[in-house]
């Protein structure tokens, strides 16, 4: 039905697709797997018009066409689902739906409002999402946002006669577990009307919704296989041309923690309309994850510990002293370093080189009243680039030009070669690809032994489990359980989600 | 229903609050302040100075800014008066083309001013600010420093003629306010104006044609300036290069001390028309009160940070630049 | 012309205090040229200096007519209007000073200035600029009082201005009498620290000293700006109402604005203004406006660039002439319903021909300090 | 890619053709002591740009600048003869202390700077008004000469205006580059989120950048007033719209953390010789105001780097 065929994308020094066929049949739901580069987004861009390809040909029912722009694309009834936070807040549900065909709305220059409202109404219908199409999207939780993001994908549905093709980004990053089974549910009931292209990091979802799976590695696609043959351990294979370690989360290195005087205690904190009562220490080489579903309370918790939100009730202390003054800054001095989620928003700065990046927390120690030196900077930065591995021509390259993995390695370096031992990390690995998420574990087990205390909120309950000594699940701002000894035995995937929802 | 007493609500509704807090301060210290007499003073000053800040509240509402208007004003009321005297003098003859030549000559400016900002990447500040300076060059090549006087009584009826206390011209504004809010709520390029000022990223990847809704709403900015500079020559009955001057720093103000944003997204022209009356109502009130001179600045600008202070959620908001 | 008032103008003695700022200066004054400039002895004299003309900008009726002045003037010479450069420093002290300084490094000195610096202290600067240079200068209206043209040689050609204060007194006096001698009057000033502008509220309040029943109800400054002027009267009306029965303007510009503000309130109430624009005149002879003052902004225009002109060409000594020939008052007419008719057919109907070599025929007198 | 290289170099490439274009035009213009006397007058402006590049270098905007300097202009003339040359300081630190008041308004208050600065120059404007009795004042000369006459003196050729400005270009070169500080605007200016998530002190910082452009301010007012000698409530209008022009052109964009202190330096030389071409190439008077504008509107055209912005706003 939908046909690429030797489809080729220079950029300036770069092959980023060379000779990529993809077929799509009818009602077909496909995966896209690949690291991180291998050339999957030049590859969706190229497919939902965004680019050009430099050569080859794009076939819909035998019928070879070519996109200027997305517009162009949309109608052929090729449409897209980007990651999360794709709608625009400040809008109201139906006028995200319809941006940009506002028109069939208009009567006379002037919009209709409740013809679009009966529209919305019938879009969100599809994906079983009963709200309010006038609500303001702000007011959206992030499950609800991304299924908005599909109803309005599927207003494709009545714009084109033809057959649909739409690509899903990662659309289940952000979603509880129980949420992604609904999205499946209803991307499976879709199938009569349109073919899917689930594009994701998370193997197993991949496995679970796909008919057939895609591999690609450095811009050409290595391996097309089918779900009933399909096995992770060799489709990572594929991916990463190597062999996977077995001990993917590098557990056989990991160490019982010292159980003397604790980094971090957290007694009763409390912060209003976040999370109540919270309880815990950590200890110098523990690796502690907090587990629970999007808005459990996993994040606000690492921000009041990092001082950006203030408890209302309770106690923190570090090293036994307690903390009086919540500010980031505080929180550097007396040692924690903090690793946000949005990496290229809060991790880094773009604009800013690797040392400069390195050295923004700790300015102090690489100044004499306030006059910096620069050479010691770049002599700390060379130093990490190499220990870590970090993929960059020289400590003068603009962070925000380096791949998500290896910013996150100048984030990490950061916290460490300041000297910071307790860290907290969330979502350390969102979006990397697998060679970069091993080396994230490995730095993490290496921190643990040289006796850093790390607060982890994992990307998945997998991770969690592989990772952490400690595991609190928090549902709804409140611990629920918490499961210690993991040198000896480890809880299970069940027993986690048995607490959390 | 009686919790509308939240902190949601009061910020939403901080501007108006302030404006009746003001009224009531300056009817308190000298009642002759609070007459229907001085509501049409205020009124009258107000108007032309509303049409521009209605113009340059769409801007904002997408997150960029305009600085262009002195200049388009200037350039409008100019062109206005040549043409309304070249053609007769009167609205009564065909001099009447020459109001919307007016308003052509304010579309065009903006336009210009849009396209280039657009094409050539040249962000807003910067490009409106260049293009104001442009245009109040072309004002004074225009008239070589001389002031035009259009004195037609049917064109001035716009002051002389009142209807129940407040005159034609604050009609006209009125009515100019309400087709303003309709462009902003009911029509597909006012909603695309609060798109972009969400996200414009985002707007962009949904097929929204970021640029042309750009140029357009520096476009009808223009031709808000337009009718801005016809009221203004409406006023006082003189055209001249000067005519847009000090209007640049009074509209952005009034617009954000309204409420509007200016990094984008939030406000709209009701909140201008607040603004625009906080601005004024407190720049007539420092004289009715009796003021000295000196201290009026100082005054206008602590009112004006108070203002913007009360109407700013700051739990929403994570930084300010 | 009975309106012409050539002499109104007391002769005050010197104060005593300003005698002794003036002689102390003079020392400095002269230990400063030392560091500014050549020696006045040394001053050279040019065969054609360019001519210029630098003033606050187009937009004002009053420059326009400077201008018209210093063209009329280069005209004279044979020359083309063009050949008058033109500096405008829209406002900015900053900006005329640099002009100044450009125009002198472009022409290597050989400049024949006239100019309002603006704003009194800039005139000091301005000055030692074309002095060091070479150049010849002559200004009007802004000056502080302890700078004087004799302190700089030849190259500080001549300084003049019009003393405000006498016919702005003799206007309020005729607004006084139209309203009867009893009443409320509001004052709209200029830019509160302009000189002019402090000079014409003086004039005011000295006329109310013969008035006992005329109570000065406000006065604020409308920077010479017609929109803001119908603003603050808009105000005025609102605070004070019937109690205004007259209106004492600082110039033409602001009574404009003040007339519109009336109009839109259905009120006729004297007022008078200053300047003698076009516009006002006419106004003047419809009634509408009870006096102006007309300070022929066309002359001085005209004739103090000739100042500086014949100065640089040698033709006459600044050094030798006296000083009430360095620091003049222009001239002032007044302009009234009575006589705005003939005044308007003789000053603006027909610009008379000056004779730009008269520089000193129609000015009134040494200029005083207090 | 050689595209890539030469952008950042555009701003001084753009003078340099300026001020060879108008040298062609009339070659009186190279004539050295012209060009150093034309340099030594955009000092105070100059200094001005280089106060408000630390403002938009945050990704703020200073519109108090011109009010402050009006401000300083009296409060120098005034006391003068009270403190001799330690005006200097109640000058810096009035102005230092109105940029703060900003600065704690933008960050605490949330207030954009693009609405607190006009406020609270018009705060500093009141002060001049009242201070200065709504009077031009001037300044006693002998005392002038006393205690600044120095900065009009010259060595070896070089007004000493000329050196005040390079020792502040230094200074201020030296404080965005080299010092902990400096690094800490551009990371203000390019990841306000990353900076907070980093530590540091972000508040203190952007009150500390509009306070020093404030102090700037304060320098540029008393040169400006030494060299008037004398000051009043507007004694340095016209200054503000130059200052913003002069960092936008040099290649500082508002979205801030690009660009910097030199590039204002050139910025401002930009500025002068489009000034100056005025004069050498005799524009006309009516004409002068919508050439400044075109040749602004291709000036900045071409001297800003487009490559860092990633939506133009």
């Amino acid at each position: 039905m939908y046909a690429l065929r030797k489809i080729d994308k220079v950029f300036p020094g770069v092959k980023a697709l060379s000779a990529v066929d993809l077929d799509i049949g009818r009602g077909e739901i496909i995966g896209l797997v690949g690291e991180n580069g291998a050339g999957k987004s030049t590859l969706m861009k190229v497919i939902y018009g965004a680019y050009q390809p430099d050569s080859g040909s794009i076939e819909i029912d035998g019928q070879t066409v070519r996109f200027s722009n997305p517009r162009q694309a949309m109608h052929h009834g090729i449409g897209m689902v980007f990651q999360e936070q794709s709608l625009i807040t400040n809008l109201t549900v139906m006028e995200n739906i319809f941006l940009g065909y506002e028109q069939q709305f208009v009567r006379y220059g002037i919009i209709d409002w409740k013809a679009m409202a009966e529209a919305a109404k019938a879009q969100l219908a599809k994906v079983k999402l009963a709200i309010d199409p006038s609500a303001i999207t702000s007011s959206l939780s992030f499950a609800q946002r991304q299924l908005v993001e599909l109803a309005k994908v599927l207003t494709l549905e009545e714009r084109v006669d033809g057959d649909l093709v739409i690509l899903l980004d990662e659309p289940t990053s952000v979603l509880a577990r129980e949420e992604v089974e609904l999205l499946f549910s209803i991307v499976r009931d879709l199938r009569n009307r349109a073919s899917f292209i689930f594009v994701s990091h998370r193997m197993e979802e991949v496995l679970e919704i796909s008919d057939r799976i895609y591999v690609m590695k450095d811009g050409e696609v290595v391996d097309v296989v089918s779900r009933d043959v399909a096995d992770i351990d060799a489709i990572q294979h594929k991916m990463v041309g190597r062999e996977i370690d077995k001990e993917y989360y590098r557990e056989q290195l990991q160490k019982a923690y010292s159980d003397q005087a604790p980094l971090l205690s957290l007694e009763d904190v409390s912060v209003s309309g976040r999370f109540s009562n919270v309880s815990f220490d950590l200890h110098a080489g523990e690796v502690l994850c907090l587990v629970g579903t999007e808005g459990s309370g996993r994040e606000a918790i690492l921000r009041t510990i990092f001082g950006m939100e203030h408890p209302t009730s309770g106690q923190l202390s570090v090293r036994g002293k307690p903390v009086a003054r919540f500010s980031p800054q505080a929180a550097v001095a007396a040692g924690i370093g903090y690793t946000p989620r949005e990496r290229k928003v809060e991790g880094i700065v773009a604009g800013m080189n690797v040392f400069e990046n390195m050295t923004l927390s700790q300015l102090g120690n690489y100044s004499r009243a306030g006059v910096l030196n620069v050479s010691g900077e770049r002599a700390t930065a060379r130093q990490w680039i190499e220990r870590l591995a970090i993929k960059t021509p020289s400590e003068h390259k603009d962070c925000g030009g380096l791949s998500g993995g290896n910013q996150q390695k100048v984030v990490l370096a950061k916290w460490r070669s300041g000297g910071s031992d307790i860290l907290l990390l969330d979502h350390p690995t969102r979006g990397l690809d697998i060679g970069a998420k091993e080396d994230v574990y490995d730095m993490i087990r290496e921190m643990s032994d040289a006796g850093v205390g790390i607060i982890l909120v994992a990307d998945t309950l997998e991770e969690a489990i592989g990772l952490a000594h400690t595991i609190i699940v928090l549902k709804d701002g409140v611990a629920q359980q918490r499961f210690d000894g993991f040198l000896t035995q480890k809880p299970s995937l069940y027993d986690l989600l048995h607490h959390m929802i | 229903m009686n919790n509308w007493l939240t902190r949601d609500n009061l910020i939403r509704w901080a501007p108006l609050l302030v404006l009746l807090a003001l009224i009531c301060l300056f009817a308190l210290i000298e009642p002759r302040f609070f007459s229907v007499r001085n509501a049409a003073r205020i009124a009258i000053a107000s108007t032309p100075a509303l049409m521009v800040a209605i113009g340059v509240t769409f801007i904002i509402i997408m997150g960029s800014i305009d600085l262009s208007m002195e200049g388009t004003v200037s350039v409008c009321a100019v062109i206005f008066a040549f043409a309304f005297i070249a053609l007769g003098g009167t609205l009564a003859s065909f001099a009447w083309l020459a109001l919307p030549l007016a308003l052509l000559v304010g579309a065009a400016v903006g336009l210009l001013n849009g396209l280039i900002h657009v094409r050539f990447k040249i962000p807003s500040f910067m490009c409106s600010l260049a293009i104001g300076f442009v245009g109040t060059g072309f004002a004074l090549l225009l008239t070589g420093g001389d002031r035009v006087r259009v004195e037609d009584e049917l064109f001035r009826s716009l002051l002389t003629i009142r209807f129940l206390n407040f005159p034609i011209m604050v009609y006209v504004a009125l009515a100019c306010l309400v087709l303003a809010w309709f462009i902003q709520s009911h029509t597909k390029l006012g909603r695309n104006f609060y798109a972009i000022g969400g996200g414009e990223e985002l707007a962009t990847s949904s097929g929204l044609n970021v640029g042309r809704v750009r140029a357009l709403a520096f476009m009808l900015a223009g031709m808000f300036y337009a009718i801005g500079a016809l009221l203004a020559v409406g006023r006082i009955g003189i055209a001249e290069t000067a005519t847009g001057n000090n209007f640049m720093f009074v509209s952005i103000t009034a617009v954000v001390v309204g409420g509007t944003a200016l990094w984008g997204g939030i406000g709209g022209v009701w909140n201008t028309l607040v603004g625009v009356l906080i601005v004024n109502v407190i720049n007539n009130g420092m004289v009715v009160i009796g003021l000295p001179n000196f201290v009026q600045d100082a005054v206008l600008g602590i009112l004006v940070i108070t203002a913007v202070v009360l109407s700013t959620n700051r739990k929403t908001v994570a930084f300010v630049k | 012309m009975s309106t012409f008032i050539k002499d109104f103008i007391e002769r005050e003695k010197v104060s005593r205090r300003n005698f002794l700022l003036a002689s102390a200066y003079g020392i400095s004054g002269a230990a400063a040229l030392k560091m500014f400039g050549p020696s006045p002895v040394q001053a050279a004299t040019h065969d054609d200096p360019a001519i210029a003309w630098s003033y606050r900008n187009r937009t004002n009726p009053y420059w326009n007519e400077i201008v018209s002045g210093g063209e009329a003037f280069v005209e004279s010479l044979g020359k083309s209007k063009d050949a008058l450069v033109h500096l405008i420093n829209e406002g900015s002290s900053e900006k005329s000073l640099a002009d100044v300084k450009a125009l002198m490094a472009k022409e290597s000195g050989k400049v024949a200035l006239a100019i309002d610096t603006n704003d009194a202290p800039n005139c000091r600067p301005v000055v030692e600029a074309v002095a060091a240079a070479g150049g010849y200068v002559s200004t009007i209206w802004n000056k502080t009082d302890d700078l004087h043209p004799w302190d700089f040689g030849d190259n500080y050609v001549s300084h003049m201005t019009w003393s405000d204060e006498k016919p702005a007194e003799q206007t309020a006096r005729i607004l006084l009498d139209a309203i009867g001698g009893k009443g409320g009057v509001v004052h709209l000033g200029g830019i509160a620290s302009n000189n002019p502008a402090i000079e014409r509220l003086q004039g005011l309040k000295n006329a109310l000293k013969d008035y006992p029943d005329v109570e000065l109800l406000d006065a604020q400054p409308a920077d010479w700006d017609t929109q803001k002027a119908n603003q603050i009267m808009s105000s005025f009306i609102t605070r004070y109402g019937d109690e205004i029965s007259g209106v004492h303007c600082a110039n033409d510009t602001i009574g404009y604005g003040v007339l519109e503000a009336l109009r839109a309130e259905g009120m006729d109430i004297p007022i008078v203004t200053y300047d003698g624009n076009p516009q006002a005149v006419d106004l003047v002879r419809e009634g509408r406006i009870l006096a102006t003052v007309f300070t022929n902004p066309h002359w001085g225009g005209g004739v103090t660039a000739s100042l500086a002109y014949h100065a640089a060409t040698g033709a006459f000594k600044p050094s030798e002439e006296p000083n009430e020939h360095r620091e003049f008052y222009g001239p002032t007419i007044m302009v009234t319903p009575q006589d705005a008719a003939d005044f308007k057919a003789k000053y603006l109907e027909n610009v008379p021909t000056y004779d730009w070599k008269d520089f000193w025929g129609p000015s009134n007198g040494q200029i005083q300090y207090k | 890619m050689s595209m890539e290289r030469i952008k950042p170099h555009f701003p001084w490439i753009t003078l340099i053709v300026l001020g060879t274009l108008v040298g062609i035009a009339n070659p009186s213009f190279f004539n050295p002591a012209g060009l150093v006397s034309l340099t030594a007058d955009v000092v105070p402006l100059f200094i001005m740009a280089l106060g408000m590049t630390f403002a938009i270098y945050i990704g703020g905007i200073d519109l108090s600048v011109q009010q402050l300097a009006n401000m300083v202009t009296v409060i120098a003339t005034v006391y003068l003869a009270q403190f001799g040359i330690a005006v200097a300081v109640i000058c810096i630190a009035a102005g230092f202390l109105i940029g703060a008041i900003s600065g704690y308004a933008t960050t605490r208050l949330y207030v954009p700077s693009f609405v607190s600065t006009l406020a609270m120059g018009f705060v500093a404007l009141s002060v001049a008004k009242y201070l200065s009795g709504q009077r031009a004042l001037y300044m006693d000369a002998e005392l002038r000469n006393a205690s600044f006459g120095w900065m009009f003196d010259n060595t070896a050729g070089v007004p000493h205006e000329l050196i005040i400005a390079a020792v502040l270009l230094l200074l201020a070169w030296f404080l965005q580059t080299r010092t902990s500080f400096g690094r800490s605007l551009k990371a203000v200016g390019a990841g306000e989120l990353a900076a907070v998530a980093s530590g540091l002190n972000v508040n203190r910082i952007k009150i500390l950048a509009f306070a020093i452009s404030g102090g700037f301010a304060g320098i540029a007012g008393l040169i400006f007033s030494v060299k008037l000698s004398g000051g009043d409530a507007n004694l340095a209008n016209g200054f503000l719209l130059l200052a913003i022009v002069a960092v936008l052109v040099g290649g500082t964009p508002l979205t801030g953390g690009v660009g910097g202190v030199l590039n204002t330096a050139i910025g401002t030389l930009i500025v002068m010789v489009i000034r100056a071409a005025m004069v050498y190439l005799e524009v006309a008077a009516t004409q002068q105001q919508m050439i400044f504008g075109i040749i602004l509107i291709i000036a900045i055209g071409l001297t800003i780097d487009r490559t860092k912005l990633r939506i133009v706003k």
